[in-house]
């Protein structure tokens, strides 16, 4: 027999991290340090426009050319990191705190709630992403705000769906039956055993959830309901250079490829710390 | 009498998608805007007191909220789902109109995908070796890409590649047209291809470790004939399940594509709607993307019980939804 | 060189071989003999305008509607290139002393393609139809806003009774959205007409797939060209395409490909790779009516200072991006007006840029700078709300709105640009949530300054639109667009209308950029051309290259 | 017995990566018509030894597999392409695994299961069919022409094993390799399946049977190899090994297989301390309406004195478990408990299930600690070392676990324990072990111990008195040495006869 929920421990998470794990990590930390500090890898103002030098393919003067506006994409893509991650996120963030709410009522609360949120969460699932966020994002307008809230919204059910199925199995696993049968209250035994062993899998999960949100979210810019700019947000850079894409493909291919980088590095982080699900 | 309560709790969750869509739709779009606005022709037009009055009575706007919202659940429980406020034209003409195309998309998309995924899963089970374990290494990578790739971007450089530069693929797409078809049904099935792979490439793994392949080998099975007679079937379980999953995401990437290729479509009917504040339209559209999720999951259902005859309803399973958590 | 690439595989490779000179050689021996137009076929029209809800111009009428209704409607009178107006369906007209009476006579050998004939009570039920709301007529509504009646005299005699002198009445019936439609047709009802609206035209609405394309037929009875026609009886092509790729890279793509004949609205590089292509041609056709520009809400802080309105046109600095975003194809303007208006007047002077002075009329006007780069007075931050209507605007339009942005931030204002779908710009547009604002108005002749400009425009139609955005509100002008358009003399209307436009450019409410971009590339087909109202394209004499 | 052995091999060593040597300089020889058992602990190498013989092993690119002498029905298999091995698999050698119901593709009918060594020689089908209903016939499965439809799902566990067997009979292999083929059965069907093992080697196939139970050897094989950490440490005939043990491990192997009565003597009868009255619990059948997994049974615990439980699987007897432990509620009848109540503690099959995971195994003990003593007296009370406190459950073994949970239960100084199936998932060294500690436990404190498990010859080494449950209800009940000196129940004779007696 396997124990519901592999054992999480850091130590075994990083003894997990294969090769392309410490990739994935060095990519991550890079991202951070760009989001963070970006002047530290590249100084300029991302929002300073040269009309007179639009366009430039990539050169070592702009390592990434220059966009319509004369701007320098290599700074605009590093100066992008801060607001593109944390749209990823607070859409996640959104996400994961419906999910919790949705997944813990249904998972811990009596069985007629449990199997009325259950069927909820479901049907709510069944319906596509951006199905549900373009409702949203009809209803509240285009924008930042707007677009990390339906993501988050769109993005709940699915969350709360792991959840739910997640406390189920740690409320029926061996160790809470234990835990009861030794007498320990309901509300120790959530906070001991049932919450930690909930949440814990979650920050794999998240991590990816963070990757796919970003994407999500350009999916919005590009269907006109995005970032505000001019922001460097990359979904917005993408958006903008997709018109150009004939003659100045470099607007379109180095933020889509931020977006993708950014997505995978996460999306490896995040499998390996949601416990090696794939053997 | 399995099936009987199977079929019911299927019609269940159809009911339950209705209701549950048209609360959400409902409530979202009234909270804020004006509907009569929408209907009038947005806020240019110059419309009298006696349009605007028609308007109400029609669309029964003078009724109290609660009213309005029981009589809406009551027509689109019914599929009467009413005129379109800008188009004025009934809406369930409008959906059938754009349903087939976005349907033959997604289902060519799905069938590609499928086939993508199961021809990665056979190559890097095949893959022996140094290089066949840079083989597989590089196939997860693609996968994990595929995964996270942005539709409209992959579509846009497809175009600049395949239409612009090139010249050998239509940019634009319509109806059934097999060239037109092409590059839209690639962008929207290689995402889709690289989850499935996922799947598919460890369930494919973990059949083969199973003692029934040792069984099988024993008897001097062959790895092909393994793979086919045994391994593929269960390694396409976990895939089939995910597959109505899978479906309902591919009519998300049909928003996005459809608009890219120009293609008509039940994705650019949505926008359009949504754009435009047309509730009818908007309800309309939701409710016929969760009903083809429904009946999608209905063949699922049928298609899981000709591979899996063992009618054994496994609980959907908690595997994977890691990768199903992030949505459709 | 560049098309040398498109040239079968074989030719690549001798290219190649010998070099670049044989390669220009070569390339120019593999471009087709001028093909033989032909007559027949179907031509592909890929709009990236957005797919009307109605084919009939009357009802509610944007632009959009004008470039299909083309096709299919035709007006009572044209408009040439030199903004003299031509007969149409109307051979002629005379204006009474008063400017009160119009009388037209109408062409006797018309039928509308239904079989009904053209005369006189068609012409009353056309103009009857745009005034009815239940129509939802704005366009048009407003056109014929001071027409009291129309009396059918006789058969081909249709009097006009005005409720006042409007010297714009011709230009206002030569556009598209006051066409006449057979009233058989219009008698069928809102929907019907809308699907398939009846006219004159060249080409007949066939089938209307929504979202997909409209299909065009040749009308074989076609007898009404105007006067830009060379073509005297029914068109060329057998069926037009009407197709809708709101996408301006798939648009263009699509044409690269040579999926479709005709695209609008394309990107300024397109138009630059067109220009240097042999296959794809250019047609440059500006719309009438307002020239593209800014406007400044002078009806709220911190507009309502001219000051702040100065410093902020002194800052914005557009010409460089003008230059660069469009690639040389467009012009800047300093006029409210289209260049195709013959009345139009600039100003450079008034619109140098100046972002010293722009600072110190800001210093003066009390707005100071500190830390963040943004100014402030009273504690309040000189912020500027910019909405943007993403269905009005080219992605090269949004990137100069950001480097006005960038360029004003310099002196310190706080522009907020926000891009909203069409309803939602109305809305914030409607409830005065703006500073700028560019809303470019289409219409034929200066008249379009009274709709823009009179203070009558601040007050919002029942639905809560309004057309004065810059919220002028200066009697002077009022007097000077109103006595414009009662005047029936050519050249003190030319006068008066000067006067009011010196007027609005020293208000700084008005940045003009450029003329309303309208540009078709064209491939595979020859003899397209533009009606000289609103710029729409017809086909009468197109043929595809054999 | 014909000259040529069905199997010889000499100086086999298998290494696999990651692993290192797995076999080392194995000889084996099995004569034709002959058993060969292959005894050893888990990790001894016996699976990897039965899959080399059909040369799975060498499939492995990876795995590197060397011998002086291999050879299979007289034929040299060390350089054999993976081609020819195929061809020689099923029809000269063949495959029975353990736990049919993983070893059948579940979703194979019996017929393409059993017929697969045929289809894949182009057997034509109608002379297919007839081969399998021949091999189903020797294996023993009743109705085999019903059943060709079937598929592992619907058969029982003793008829899957038959089909698996039939599937390595019905291409005529005269060497069949048995890797365990009884572990997963409940005795009485274990000891068919011998049988019908036994008759098969009588009818003069040679077999290799891999297992770990003595008394499985002493039952079919003719000679017996034991293996440990890769070697063979003692070969000979049955009697003679089992006899007298040369080799140290064997002797281990044999000391540890529980058999006899409980050592120690029952300290008299304490007071009563819980009392369980018509206890009836029901689920919910698959079908629709309920099954009764305990239907009318009564048991009650003296304080001291340890009642062990025995039956098959199925028998309602971990029900019974839950209801006396209360993790159920049971729907009729009722369990009294002496004042003030006695504290109970359950010693699980699965104790890793029962440890949360992110926790080490001193906040395990400490948590359920409600005495004076630390984590480390209580692993030193169970034989464990004290620096196992900074483990987490994951890194230890089975034996450890199970010697983890039980210092938990000790923690709560309890005064009865509810042991379900204990030892089953452990192997037979270890199994002692812990059998040796929970009966020295029962004896230094005084414990009260309900003690289930299916293996009758584990219950009489620990119980003074004995429950045999059958279908949820008991069908005979009394003194240890009783009951197995003089069985009253028909199934319990059965019980007896399976178990080997011990």
């Amino acid at each position: 027999m396997s124990n519901p929920v592999a054992a999480p421990s850091l130590r075994a998470a990083f003894a997990r991290l294969r090769p392309a794990g410490v990739v994935a990590l060095v990519v991550v930390l890079a991202i951070l340090v760009a989001a963070v500090w970006p002047g530290l890898i590249a100084p300029g103002d991302p929002l300073a426009i040269a009309p007179t030098d639009a366009l430039a393919p990539p050169s070592l003067a702009h390592l990434f050319g220059t966009d319509e506006s004369g701007r320098d994409i290599f700074t605009r893509v590093v100066h992008g990191t801060a607001p593109s991650v944390g749209i990823g996120l607070a859409a996640t963030g959104i996400g994961i705190g419906a999910g919790l709410v949705l997944g813990f009522a249904s998972g811990l609360g009596p069985k007629a709630l449990d199997a009325a949120l259950g069927r909820v969460i479901e049907v709510l699932f069944a319906l596509p992403t951006l199905v549900m966020a373009l409702l949203l994002v009809a209803v509240m307008g285009p924008g930042t705000g707007a677009a990390v809230l339906a993501i988050g919204a769109a993005t709940a059910p699915g969350y709360a769906r792991i959840l739910r199925a997640r406390v189920r199995a740690v409320a029926g696993s061996g160790y809470v039956e234990y835990a009861r049968l030794e007498g320990t209250r309901r509300t120790r035994v959530f906070l001991r055993h049932i919450a930690p062993n909930t949440l814990w899998p979650l920050v794999g999960v998240a991590t990816l959830g963070i990757g796919q949100a970003i994407v999500w979210v350009s999916a919005l810019s590009f269907l006109g309901f995005g970032t505000l700019p001019p922001s460097p947000e990359w979904g917005a850079m993408l958006n903008a250079g997709r018109v150009y894409i004939s003659t100045a493909w470099w607007m379109t291919i180095f933020p889509g490829l931020a977006i993708v980088v950014t997505a995978t590095a996460l999306t490896v982080l995040g499998r390996t710390a949601a416990g090696g699900g794939r053997r | 009498m399995r099936i009987a309560r199977w079929a019911l709790a299927r019609i269940g969750s159809a009911l339950l998608v209705v209701w549950v869509v048209t609360t959400i739709v409902f409530f979202a779009l009234r909270a804020s805007g004006d509907p009569l606005e929408a209907i009038l022709g947005g806020p240019g037009s110059q419309a009298g007191e006696e349009a605007v009055a028609v308007a109400r009575e029609t669309y029964g706007l003078d009724q109290p909220l609660l009213w309005q919202y029981l009589l809406l659940l009551g027509r689109v429980g019914t599929l009467q789902l009413g005129d379109s406020y800008a188009r004025r034209q009934p809406v369930i003409d409008l959906i059938a109109a754009q349903l087939p195309s976005t349907l033959l998309l997604a289902t060519l998309a799905l069938a590609l995908a499928w086939a993508l995924a199961l021809c990665g899963a056979i190559i890097a089970r095949t893959s022996r070796g140094p290089a066949g374990r840079a083989v597989t290494a590089s196939l997860r990578g693609a996968e994990i890409v595929a995964t996270v790739m942005p539709q409209f971007w992959l579509g846009a450089v497809l175009i600049l590649v395949f239409a612009s530069t090139l010249g050998v693929l239509p940019a634009t797409s319509s109806g059934a047209d097999p060239a037109g078809l092409v590059l839209p049904v690639v962008t929207l099935a290689i995402p889709i291809a690289g989850f499935l792979a996922q799947i598919m490439r460890d369930s494919l793994a973990e059949a083969d470790a199973a003692p029934f392949a040792v069984t099988a080998r024993a008897r001097g099975a062959s790895d092909t004939r393994l793979l086919l007679h045994h391994t593929l079937r269960h390694a396409s379980l976990p895939a089939l399940a995910l597959s109505g999953w899978a479906y309902g995401s591919l009519l998300s990437g049909a928003v996005v594509v459809e608009t890219l290729f120009a293609r008509p479509g039940l994705g650019r009917l949505l926008i359009d709607g949504a754009m435009q504040r047309d509730v009818p339209l908007v309800i309309g559209a939701v409710v016929v993307v969760a009903l083809v999720y429904v009946v999608v999951l209905v063949i699922g259902d049928a298609l899981e019980l000709l591979v899996d005859p063992r009618l054994r309803r496994r609980t959907r399973t908690i595997v994977r939804q890691a990768d199903v958590a992030v949505g459709a | 060189m560049h098309r040398a690439l498109f040239t079968p595989r074989g030719r690549i490779l001798s290219v190649l071989a010998v070099g670049t000179a044989a390669a220009l050689a070569l390339a120019a021996c593999a471009a087709p003999d001028a093909p033989a137009a032909q007559d027949g076929g179907t031509l592909v029209y890929a709009s990236g305008d957005a797919e009307p809800t109605c084919l009939d111009p009357h009802v509610g009428g944007n632009y959009p509607q004008a470039l299909i209704s083309t096709q299919y409607l035709e007006p009572l009178v044209g408009r040439d290139a030199d903004g003299e107006i031509t007969p149409w369906l109307a051979t002629d007209w005379t204006v009474s002393d008063d400017g009160l009476t119009w009388d037209f006579t109408l062409r006797d050998d018309v039928t509308f393609t239904d079989g009904t004939p053209l005369d006189a009570d068609a012409v009353k039920v056309n103009i009857e139809h745009l005034q009815n709301p239940d129509t939802g007529s704005s366009t048009g509504y407003l056109a014929v806003a001071k027409v009291a009646e129309v009396e059918a005299v006789d058969a081909t005699h249709a009097r006009f009774h005005l409720s006042a002198p409007d010297s714009a009445l011709l230009e206002s019936l030569s556009q598209q959205w006051t066409a006449i439609e057979s009233p058989a047709g219009i008698a069928r009802g809102t929907d019907e007409n809308c699907a398939a609206p009846i006219g004159t035209g060249p080409f007949l609405v066939d089938e209307w797939v929504p979202q997909q394309q409209v299909t065009l037929v040749r009308n074989d009875d076609y007898n009404t060209p105007d006067a830009g026609t060379e073509n005297d009886g029914p068109a060329h092509l057998n069926t037009i395409e009407w197709r809708f790729i709101p996408d301006a890279a798939t648009r263009w793509a699509a044409l690269q490909s040579g999926e479709v004949n005709v695209i609008d609205n394309p990107q300024p590089d397109a138009i630059v790779a067109a220009e240097q292509s042999d296959d794809i041609a250019h047609i440059d056709a500006p719309r009438p009516g307002s020239s593209n520009r800014i406007e400044l809400n002078s009806g709220q802080a911190p507009f309502d200072d001219v000051r702040v309105r100065e410093a902020f046109i002194r800052a914005a600095d557009p010409e460089p991006g003008i230059e660069s975003l469009y690639l040389g194809t467009v012009t800047r303007s300093t006029s409210p007006l289209a260049s195709t208006e013959p009345v139009a007047i600039s100003d450079d002077a008034l619109f140098e840029t100046d972002a010293a002075a722009a600072a110190a009329l800001l210093d003066e006007a009390g707005w100071t700078e500190d830390a963040s780069g943004v100014r402030s007075k009273d504690g309040k931050p000189l912020t500027v709300r910019f909405p943007v209507s993403t269905n009005q605007s080219v992605a090269a339009e949004q990137s100069l709105f950001e480097q006005i942005q960038a360029n004003a931030a310099a002196v310190g204002f706080d522009v907020v640009l926000t891009p909203m779908d069409l309803s939602s710009w109305y809305g914030a547009l409607g409830a005065n949530e703006y500073e700028a604002v560019s809303a470019p108005y289409t219409k034929v002749g200066p008249d379009v300054l009274r709709i823009l400009y009179h203070s009558d425009g601040i007050v919002p139609a029942p639905s809560g639109y309004f057309a004065n955005h810059a919220q002028l509100s200066d009697p002077a002008l009022d007097a000077l667009l109103d006595a414009a358009s009662a005047t029936s003399d050519a050249d003190e209307r030319a006068d008066l209308y000067a006067q009011a436009q010196e007027i609005i450019l020293a208000s700084y409410t008005v940045l003009p950029l450029y003329d309303q971009q309208n540009h078709f590339l064209t491939r595979g087909v020859t003899g397209v051309r533009t009606l000289g109202t609103v710029a729409t394209p017809t086909f009468v004499d197109a043929r595809l290259d054999g | 017995m014909t000259g040529r052995p069905a199997l010889e091999i000499r100086g086999l060593t298998v290494a696999l990566p990651g692993t290192g040597d797995v076999l080392r300089d194995v000889d084996l020889t099995v004569a034709a018509g002959e058993c060969l058992a292959v005894v050893g602990e888990s990790g001894a190498g016996k699976s990897v030894l039965a899959r080399t013989l059909l040369g799975l092993t060498q499939d492995d690119r990876h795995a590197r597999v060397i011998a002086r002498t291999f050879e299979v029905a007289g034929r040299d298999v060390r350089t054999l392409p993976r081609r020819d091995w195929r061809a020689l698999r099923g029809v000269d050698v063949s495959l029975v695994l353990q736990d049919a119901l993983q070893s059948l593709d579940p979703l194979r009918t019996t017929e393409a299961e059993v017929g697969e060594t045929l289809a894949i020689r182009r057997v034509p089908a109608h002379e297919r069919r007839t081969r399998v209903l021949e091999a189903l016939h020797a294996a023993g499965l009743p109705d085999a022409a019903a059943r060709l439809r079937q598929r592992s799902d619907d058969l029982s566990g003793g008829m899957r094993q038959r089909v698996l067997i039939a599937s390595a009979l019905v291409g005529g292999a005269p060497l069949l390799v048995a890797d365990e083929p009884t572990t997963a059965l409940d005795s009485t069907v274990a000891a068919r399946i011998l049988d019908l093992l036994g008759r098969l080697r009588d009818e003069g196939r040679s077999l290799v049977l891999i297992t770990h139970d003595l008394d499985v050897v002493a039952r079919v094989a003719d000679r017996v190899a034991v293996l440990d950490q890769g070697r063979i440490v003692e070969t000979g005939p049955v009697a003679e090994v089992l006899g007298s043990a040369r080799h140290v491990v064997t002797r281990a192997l044999i000391a540890a297989a529980p058999h006899g009565p409980k050592a120690t003597a029952p300290a008299g009868p304490g007071p009563e301390l819980i009392t369980a009255r018509d206890l009836v619990r029901r689920y919910r059948a698959p079908g629709g309406g309920s099954v009764a997994a305990v239907d009318g049974v009564g048991v009650s615990v003296h304080a001291g004195e340890t009642v062990g439980i025995v039956g098959e699987s199925g028998s309602g007897k971990s029900t019974l478990a839950r209801l006396l432990v209360g993790a159920e509620r049971p729907d009729e009848g009722t369990v009294s408990t002496s004042a003030p109540p006695p504290r109970i503690r359950l010693i699980p099959q699965d104790p890793f299930a029962t440890f949360d995971p992110r926790w080490t195994v001193g906040r395990i003990l400490r948590t359920s600690t409600r005495t004076a003593d630390t984590p480390e007296a209580l692993l030193a009370q169970v034989g464990l070392a004290a620096d196992l406190v900074r483990r987490r459950p994951a890194t230890l073994s089975g034996g450890q676990r199970q010697r983890v949970a039980i210092a938990r239960a000790l923690a709560a100084d309890p005064d009865l324990l509810i042991c379900d199936e204990p030892v089953s998932a452990l192997d037979v060294t270890t199994q002692a072990g812990i059998l040796d500690l929970l009966v020295r436990l029962q004896a230094d404190r005084g414990l009260a111990v309900v003690f289930i498990s299916h293996d009758l010859a584990v219950v009489r080494k620990v119980s003074d008195r004995v429950i045999v449950m059958r279908d949820g209800r008991i069908v005979e009940e009394g003194a240890t040495e009783r009951v197995f000196a003089a069985p009253e129940h028909p199934f319990t004779r059965e019980l007896i006869r399976a178990g080997g007696g011990g």
